[in-house]
């Protein structure tokens, strides 16, 4: 797997947003959403990206469908095409239209065919993401979370693309639908060869789906790798505290001192080290900005954005 | 625990539907629930299952003639809500009862100084004067770990974290020393690390006071962290109850048994996860018999008939189901 | 109830401007008239309002025996509000500002008109060609004499000062003006008129709706209510403690017909018109009998009135008659109006309905007054509404501007009659200086147009005003609707 | 949000799901129940005009001038003997038929242009929102009696300046749906299909608008009647002898002391007409309001 | 932004509003049929008089340059001359807009008495009796024609049981207040004049009642969305949940949030009363603007009728951003913003 083409790669991204304006109308203040992203997608896998909100997770999921543009780097889609499932299942679906529209509607924006070979295309689609023939002819309302879930995703897949973005796709649904969601999009990626970037923040959710995981702080990335090898051995101190602050099953009940935890805002980026701050193991050194580099333990491919944490490479 | 001991939160079969547009929505079908002196109960169950309804209802905050209470009762500290008369309830409310709700956002006035929304509680039941209450108002904050009490008494909400809001509404929640904490889904909204903090202070607070925390929430793994004892609903019933290290290692319900099976935790990385088929029933129209009658695995023909809540062999576990699980499961977190 | 002293007249509206040589308004001549003094005036018969004149601030006059050269005597001690002495100066200065501002007064005299100061008390004009009224023009208001002295101490802007401040020599003077509300005239205390003015105040009072006039007035809010609507008239006769008193006046109403173009070119269909009209109807019923129903041009109680002239009435064999010599068939007319007059609408919607007993279709359109007379001046329409009364006393009025053809459009003749016999005898009477020579061309002139069916003649309508009982002294004078004699009137 | 939720705002869905749950409503509510019970009596009466008029409304008659209300006249006649109760009858016509053109014509051209605007945004956005801006600040009811005299007297003419002055508050509203459809989930997934404006704006924006601005529209029709009403009254509208409601007023106020039942009729007309829709139009606004939902 | 930011915001588009305003108002003026030099000449005018008076005017130069005349008066606060009065129009303006100033502004405050209450009692008893009263109040409000209201009134309160005077600010005889703002209940305090105070108010009471009637449906349904809006919101429901009395939950905790959103609304409402007040001042023979502007537009005045744009424009503009500031001042979040 490692060792796959790229379908997509992003270069050392920056995306920022004005926030405010003087009264000539010129942006003078910025919400720094992506500060320095740089990744590849391979074909054929899933790259899980986590991070707590706020960390440019969304921003970057729109960054790939083109909805946003860099504001300093590169995005190269390499010729795949791409699809995107969002979070909240009710607002992106209009509506006003009925199911096989919604379904089809990727196909429609580019093509105008008979509307009766459009139907049977979005029946079969319909059935391949478990809805029946009579719900073509309904509307969202209609339907439940997971369903209309569902109807998302035989929406991404009707343009036939070769990577579906998931912006938390799973995080407004109970966890009983949410088990058949993710069973769906299992099922699918080995069907049709697909390649998912799948956004979350809860990160059971992650391991149990993803080939690699990038974890974002900050709208950079601090670490990249291997699903196993960074949930078993997190080198970044910024994933270690994530890890560790999931709830879960089994384990002990809740222990320490509770602590006053401010989470950094993105309007003045803070200097050298994003985590400073937070970070239990900040030295001398940590002032400087971080670069990416191979991880302490030697895993190839697993790198992280700590100089305490990482193999010391001769600059 | 002791059962003999006057409860702080008695439910009794309580049903209760909204009137809406084409029908009525049946929003609890017997819930029964007891909430014992200090104790940390929690509440799970999927979205639509009446978790909030319930909370709404012990304190008699659903908007008045929206609903109709079709049997049951509350009993809050030996007194019956629903004939309780206004005056009484409202002396209720935040002083011998309190609740947190789970969007902090929008859960605290938004023009009103922190400080200001502090002492109004505070004076509300407690005969001190403002600058009284302000004082008193800072203490809290401190106790509550947030670091500058005083700068933010004079903040506005908004200016304020998540995480830093929920605090505040804890020690609004902490302000007259309630019996009962009702908290609905507190830390829903917040981010993992900061959930933590919230969690961690929330059950400090509790123990510390002697509280008894009825905690709502949709997650399983904070339930199994977090409370003594665990009630589990499901399409406004309670499906099973009991002490949450039993209940999770091995759930008597086939609902609870499935929830739990279904959640990435448990599974093999990448391995299809052992799914619930179907969806909630429509509350408008719910089945016959056991509301999770249509997606269970061992349903039959007796289950057209509704189970009541039955009692397991001593460990203080009840089930609502005719055809219990036996088999123990283990779930076990791995190792970090 | 109104203070002792004080007489409250409510109008409807708020002079436009006070400014005599601007002003052509009668509106406006409430408060302007009894401000100035001018070097003739209207004489009072028996205690009635006449429309001869007899000398003001001229003391005695002559004229050229070409009847180009007019020399007035001033009378000696007349003072402006200020205490100025009215002298020739101030006479000279007073026509040439209007004969410089050429706005509508001006109209009235001879633009080549000159005038010099012989001396401090005399004056003289002089014509380049003989003109029978003039003498009457100078009662006119644009005839007023304006306080040079005044007008000096506002250097540039005294034409705009004026516009709003009174500088005459007249009665009373205006002390202020409260926009909308009221303005408040005071006696002049130089006054060096021959009667004493016994009122201290006059108030003109500005209460826009007729029916809050009529209510003011019953209350005793208001002693004189001017402009009222016939059915208002009517209600307040049978109320406590008011007045309605009742002139003939020489303001009469009728209708343009369009001589010129579109269909009532047609003399035969004029005349269906004309015989097709209710008269009785429109003075019973709109007017509650409170008009007089006109002959021709000319109305009753000026002289040159012609009594011999058959009173139009109904007649719809004839109009039908007509119709059909016309030889045009279902014409449709355009009748343009506005509501300036309340009873303009009746009589349309009348009109319309008469015209239609004969076959002929009436669209009506109402317009905004200064859009109608756009319309009017253009002859764009096929028939309208109006009211003409006199600027001076002399039949010149109703038939030199209604029938010479060189005074078509706004100017007068409105129904763009052209007869080029009419023509020379109206200009001849013009000219003639004695009144039993012009009285008989203008029997010629009325009988010819009668004939040729150039205007409906529809009515003269009585001055009504309303004034609480104990107003007294009040006198109407014909050529002078809405001014009030305040110098005589008591309470 | 839970279905229930959803079903109770009824902001989504098929038409005929909306229609339903707007009867559903009505059902609830006396007053807007009231509201339509107005509007269905109004129109079939000014419909049935012509078979229940007992009189020609144009029909003069001098002799009968200013009678009071009797059985021959139920409203009296006017001030030269028409049949008042036939002219409210026929002048309803005019004054609900300027209402419903205005409301229609002023939010269709405005939502036109206000969608248009909102999409394209950038320049041309703020160069319309500007010229709007501006025909907003100037008083409506001047700009309204400007153009109606610039135009020339009639109905058709003032309709036309009210629809003129109307348009912009649609094009704001229109503009503001569009920003915020603009933003929604499917809209930006439609942009990601590769969605031009044109299926944007007819697939997405046009659909969910509508319902608002209907609303607004109904309201708006209580309010184009009493501008019409206004604009009569000032002399500004229906010609005579057409029958139009403000313009009787206007007439009789002339004779409101003595003859209180000529301007009463027609004023009252306006006023149970104008709220008919009103009351019809908040009721419609406040189901569609998802804020107003039922907690 | 700060406030400084927003007040120049403000007056960069306050310029830009003139000009538009001026220019519409001079577009449709210059279309309005007929020719007002004509109309001061009178109807016997000779034509020569006619161009005479229209040179004057500068009616004979060509549009473009009549604008710019206009234009460059307007820059040095010369709104032109009144054809119809000759006076200067800002004296005119000057001489009618306080009346119309005081009008609006006691029908407001009115309003907003009567109005908030009502809106409030409404959206707490929603759908009980009190609520479709009110209700039933704030529509008939919203639809009567004011004309026709006012009418009735002086009939009524004037004509059969005396009890207010039938028009006019003052009774005949009683001076005006020295006149400091032109409102002359205002003076009247200012000057402790209690006669004349009394006096004007009588006069108000039916004209301010019409008015504000209408306003006053405005108003309660305005504080009504909004209180059912912040009613709902969470934070209402945990004031309740802290055992606050109803009573204080809806007038300490929701009116206040509610009034945010409803002072745009009544900003704007009062421009709205400015120049609903045309139709209220004919009725009533207010002396204010309402007479002058449709006096002015009936004689195609131009001047008069562009200059009360530009000023009403002007007022409306300027009053929007002292609501930006009041909402600036009493919605803390808004700073937050940028
Ligand atoms: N259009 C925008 N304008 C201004 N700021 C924006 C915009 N979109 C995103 N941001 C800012 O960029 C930052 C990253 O936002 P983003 O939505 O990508 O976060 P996220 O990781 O998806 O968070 P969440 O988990 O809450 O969805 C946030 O601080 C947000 O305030
Ligand atoms: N005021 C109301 N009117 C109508 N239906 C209501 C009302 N309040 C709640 N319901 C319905 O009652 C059911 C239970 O709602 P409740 O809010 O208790 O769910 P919950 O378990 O808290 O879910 P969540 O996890 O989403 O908060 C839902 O179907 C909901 O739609
Ligand atoms: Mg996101
Ligand atoms: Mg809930």
């Amino acid at each position: 797997m490692s060792n796959a083409p790229t379908a997509l790669s992003l270069d050392d991204v920056h995306v920022r947003f004005p926030v405010a304006a003087d009264w000539r109308g010129r942006p003078n203040r910025y919400a720094h959403a992506l500060n320095g992203v740089t990744l590849n997608v391979r074909k054929g896998e899933t790259l899980g990206i986590v991070g707590e909100s706020g960390c440019g997770k969304t921003t970057l999921a729109n960054l790939l469908m083109g909805l946003v543009k860099p504001t300093r780097g590169c995005f190269d889609r390499g010729g795949a095409s791409l699809q995107i499932v969002f979070q909240d299942p009710q607002s992106s679906l209009d509506p006003r239209l009925p199911v096989w529209k919604l379904i089809m509607e990727p196909v429609m924006v580019n093509r105008r065919s008979g509307s009766r070979a459009l139907r049977a295309q979005a029946a079969v689609l319909a059935q391949q993401v478990g809805l029946r023939p009579e719900h073509l002819d309904r509307y969202p309302h209609e339907f439940s979370g997971g369903q209309r879930q569902r109807i998302a995703i035989a929406r991404a897949l009707s343009a036939e693309p070769d990577v579906i973005v998931l912006d938390e796709p799973t995080s407004a649904l109970d966890i009983s639908v949410q088990a058949q969601i993710l069973n769906l999009l299992q099922e699918l990626r080995a069907e049709r060869l697909l390649s998912y970037v799948l956004i979350s923040h809860n990160v059971s959710v992650v391991r149990h789906m993803c080939d690699r995981v990038a974890v974002m702080y900050l709208g950079q990335i601090v670490e990249i790798g291997a699903a196993l090898d960074v949930f078993a051995a997190p080198a970044h101190p910024y994933t270690r505290l994530l890890l560790e602050s999931v709830p879960r099953i089994g384990a002990p009940f809740l222990e320490g001192v509770p602590q006053d935890t401010e989470l950094p805002g993105n309007r003045h980026l803070p200097q050298g080290c994003f985590f400073r701050s937070r970070c239990p193991l900040a030295t001398a050194g940590c002032e400087l900005p971080q670069a990416m580099a191979e991880a302490g333990d030697s895993v190839v491919g697993h790198k992280c954005r700590c100089h305490v944490r990482c193999k010391k490479e001769e600059r | 625990m002791t059962t003999t001991e006057q409860p702080v939160l008695e439910i009794d079969a309580l049903s209760l539907a909204f009137p809406v547009f084409k029908g009525r929505i049946k929003a609890l079908n017997g819930v029964s629930l007891r909430v014992g002196k200090g104790e940390i109960v929690g509440l799970v169950g999927e979205s639509g299952s009446g978790k909030s309804v319930t909370a709404m209802a012990v304190l008699r905050l659903l908007q008045q003639g929206s609903f109709q209470v079709d049997q049951g009762t509350v009993n809050l500290l030996g007194r019956d809500v629903f004939s309780l008369d206004e005056r009484a309830l409202l002396a209720m409310r935040g002083r011998d009862v309190a609740m947190i709700f789970q969007e902090p956002m929008t859960a605290l006035n938004p023009t009103r100084k922190v400080g200001r929304q502090l002492a109004d509680v505070i004076r509300l039941h407690q005969p001190v004067g403002r600058a009284q209450a302000l004082v008193q108002a800072e203490s809290l904050l401190r106790d509550m770990y947030i670091a500058d009490p005083a700068d933010v008494l004079n903040r506005y909400p908004f200016e304020l974290s998540g995480g830093m809001r929920q605090r505040i509404m804890i020690a609004l929640a902490f302000s007259c020393n309630p019996a009962l904490l009702i908290a609905d889904e507190p830390t829903t909204a917040l981010d993992v690390t900061v959930q933590r903090q919230v969690l961690l202070l929330l059950r400090e607070k509790a123990r510390e006071r002697g509280t008894a925390v009825l905690f709502i929430t949709h997650d399983m793994a904070v339930v199994s962290q977090f409370c003594d004892r665990v009630y589990v609903m499901y399409a406004g019933a309670v499906m099973e109850q009991g002490p949450t290290a039993a209940l999770i290692s091995a759930p008597a319900h086939p609902y609870t048994r499935a929830l739990l099976r279904g959640l990435p935790d448990n599974a093999q990385p990448g391995q299809p996860l052992p799914a619930i088929p179907g969806h909630a029933p429509d509350l408008s129209a719910l089945p016959q018999g056991c509301p999770f009658r249509e997606r269970c695995p061992s349903a039959d023909q007796q289950c057209v008939q509704r189970p009541p809540l039955q009692a397991d062999n001593g460990d203080g576990r009840r089930y609502a189901c005719w055809h219990p699980c036996s088999s123990q499961v283990t779930f076990m977190a791995e190792p970090v | 109830a109104t203070p002792q002293g004080t007489l409250v007249i409510g109008k409807a509206a708020d002079p436009q401007t006070l400014d005599p040589a601007v002003t052509i308004d009668n509106n406006d001549w409430t408060v302007t008239y009894p401000a100035y003094q001018r070097l003739m005036r209207y004489k009072q018969v028996d205690g009635k309002g006449s429309t001869e004149v007899e000398g003001d601030l001229a003391e005695s006059w002559t004229v050229s025996p070409d009847n180009l050269t007019w020399t007035f005597k001033l009378r000696p001690n007349q003072k402006f509000a200020d205490g100025t002495q009215v002298d020739a100066e101030a006479v000279k200065y007073s026509f040439e500002r209007l004969l410089r501002l050429k706005q509508g007064p001006s109209e009235a005299f001879p633009s080549t008109l000159k005038v010099s100061a012989v001396d401090p008390l005399t004056v003289q004009f002089k014509l380049e060609a003989p003109f029978a009224p003039f003498l009457y023009t100078l009662a006119n208001d644009g005839a007023s004499i304006v306080n040079p002295k005044a007008m000096a101490a506002h250097g540039d802007e005294a034409d705009a000062w004026l516009s709003s401040h009174t500088a005459g020599s007249g009665p009373y003077h205006l002390a202020s003006w409260r926009k909308g509300q009221a303005l408040t005239l005071e006696q002049n205390p130089h006054y060096g008129g021959t009667k004493k003015p016994t009122l201290e105040k006059v108030v003109v009072k500005i209460v826009p709706e007729a029916s809050s006039r009529r209510l003011q007035l019953q209350q005793g809010d208001l002693d004189i209510a001017e402009d009222m609507p016939v059915d208002q008239i009517k209600a307040l006769k049978n109320a406590p403690s008011v007045k309605v008193r009742e002139f003939p006046s020489l303001r009469v109403t009728y209708l343009y017909l369009n001589n010129k173009t579109g269909p009532l070119k047609n003399a035969d269909l004029r005349h269906a018109v004309v015989n097709a009209i209710d008269y009785k109807g429109i003075i019973d019923g709109i007017l509650l009998g409170q008009a007089k129903q006109t002959r021709g041009p000319i109305p009753e109680g000026m002289w040159g009135y012609d009594a011999s002239l058959p009173l139009p009435k109904q007649d719809l064999d004839a109009a039908k008659a007509a119709l059909k010599r016309s030889g045009v068939s279902k014409p449709t007319l355009l009748l343009r109006y506005s509501t300036r007059d309340p009873n303009w609408e009746p009589i349309a919607l009348t009109t319309q309905a008469n015209l239609a007993a004969i076959g002929i279709n009436v669209k009506l359109e109402k317009l905004a007054n200064a859009t109608l007379r756009d319309n009017l001046g253009k002859g764009d329409f096929d028939i309208s509404i109006g009211n003409w009364s006199p600027d001076f006393a002399d039949p010149y009025m109703f038939t030199n501007y209604w029938f010479d053809s060189d005074k078509q459009g706004l100017a007068g003749n409105r129904s763009f009659y052209s007869n080029p016999d009419v023509d020379t005898w109206l200009r001849e009477a013009a000219q003639l200086a004695d009144q039993d020579k012009r009285a008989e061309l203008y029997t010629k002139v009325q009988q010819q147009v009668v004939k040729d069916a150039a205007y409906v003649y529809l009515y003269q309508k009585n001055y009504q005003a309303a004034m609480r009982e104990n107003v007294k002294g009040f006198v109407f004078n014909p050529m002078l609707e809405s001014v009030f004699n305040v110098a005589d009137i008591t309470k | 949000m839970p279905e229930a939720a959803v079903e109770a705002t009824g902001a989504a869905g098929s038409w005929r799901h909306t229609w339903s749950y707007f009867l559903y409503q009505l059902r609830k509510s006396p007053l807007a129940m009231a509201g339509l019970a107005i509007i269905v009596f109004v129109c079939a009466a000014v419909a049935c005009a012509a078979w229940i008029a007992p009189y020609d409304p144009d029909a003069i008659n001098l002799v009968h001038r200013l009678q009071p209300p009797s059985a021959q006249h139920w409203f009296g006649t006017d001030e030269v003997g028409r049949d008042i109760f036939s002219r409210v009858l026929w002048g309803g016509r005019q004054s609900v038929g300027v209402g419903l053109f205005v409301a229609f014509a002023s939010s269709l051209v405005g939502s036109i242009i206000g969608c248009f605007s909102g999409v394209m945004g950038g320049r041309l956005d703020s160069v319309i929102m500007r010229i709007m801006d501006i025909i907003l600040s100037v008083p409506s009811l001047v700009l309204t009696m400007a153009l109606a005299a610039a135009l020339g007297a009639s109905l058709f003419n003032a309709m036309l300046a009210i629809t003129l002055v109307r348009i912009p508050f649609y094009v704001r509203l229109a503009r503001g749906q569009a920003l915020t459809l603009r933003e929604m989930p499917y809209v930006k997934a439609a942009m990601t299909f590769g969605a031009g404006r044109r299926h944007i704006v007819s697939w997405h924006i046009a659909r969910n608008a509508l319902s608002p601005l209907i609303v607004q529209a109904t309201l708006d029709i209580g309010g184009a009647i009493l501008m019409a009403a206004a604009l009569g009254f000032i002399g500004l509208g229906a010609q005579q002898p057409t029958a139009e409601w403000g313009a009787m007023v206007a007439t009789g106020r002339n004779y409101f002391l003595d003859q209180w039942w000529y301007a009463v009729f027609p004023g009252f007309a306006i006023l149970i007409t104008a709220a008919g829709f009103n009351l019809l139009g908040d009721a419609a606004r406040d189901m569609l309001d998802p804020k107003l939902k039922a907690r | 932004m700060s406030w400084l930011q927003v007040v120049r915001k403000r007056l960069f588009s306050l310029v830009l509003v003139v000009i538009g305003v001026s220019i519409i108002t001079f577009i449709i003026s210059h279309m309005i049929p007929g020719d007002p030099a004509r109309l001061i000449a009178g109807d016997r005018a000779t034509d020569e008089i006619v161009a005479n008076i229209r040179a004057r005017l500068g009616l004979d130069l060509p549009l473009y340059q009549q604008y710019w005349r206009y234009l460059s008066g307007l820059a040095h606060g010369d709104l032109g001359t009144s054809i119809r009065t000759t006076r200067p129009v800002l004296d005119d303006i000057a001489a009618f807009f306080p009346a119309t100033l005081e009008l609006a502004l006691v029908a407001l405050l009115l309003a907003t008495m009567l109005g908030i209450p009502l809106g409030v009692l409404s959206a707490v008893y929603r759908n009980k009796a009190v609520d479709q009263v009110v209700r039933t109040i704030s529509v008939t409000g919203i639809s009567t024609p004011a004309f026709w209201l006012g009418l009735g009134l002086i009939v009524l309160f004037y004509g059969k049981l005396g009890w207010f005077p039938g028009g006019g600010r003052l009774d005949q005889g009683m001076a005006p207040p020295t006149d400091i703002t032109g409102l002359y209940l205002v003076d009247a305090l200012l000057t402790w004049n209690m006669p004349v105070f009394f006096n004007a108010a009588k006069h108000l009471v039916l004209p301010a009642f019409t008015l504000g009637f209408v306003h006053l449906g405005v108003v309660a349904r305005q504080i009504r969305s909004a209180m059912l809006e912040q009613m709902g919101e969470d934070y209402v429901r945990t004031a309740r949940a802290f055992g606050l009395p109803r009573w204080v939950v809806v007038f300490r905790q929701a009116l206040p949030n509610a009034l945010i959103p409803s002072v745009t609304v009544l900003g704007l409402a009062l421009g709205d009363l400015l120049y609903g007040a045309v139709l209220t001042e004919t009725v009533f023979g207010w002396p204010g603007m309402g007479a002058y502007v449709v006096d002015s537009i009936q004689a195609l005045d131009f001047p008069a009728v562009m200059g009360f744009a530009v000023v009403v424009s002007f007022a409306y503009v300027l009053l929007n951003l002292l609501v930006d500031l009041l909402y600036r001042w009493i919605d803390p979040r808004i700073k937050e913003v940028g």
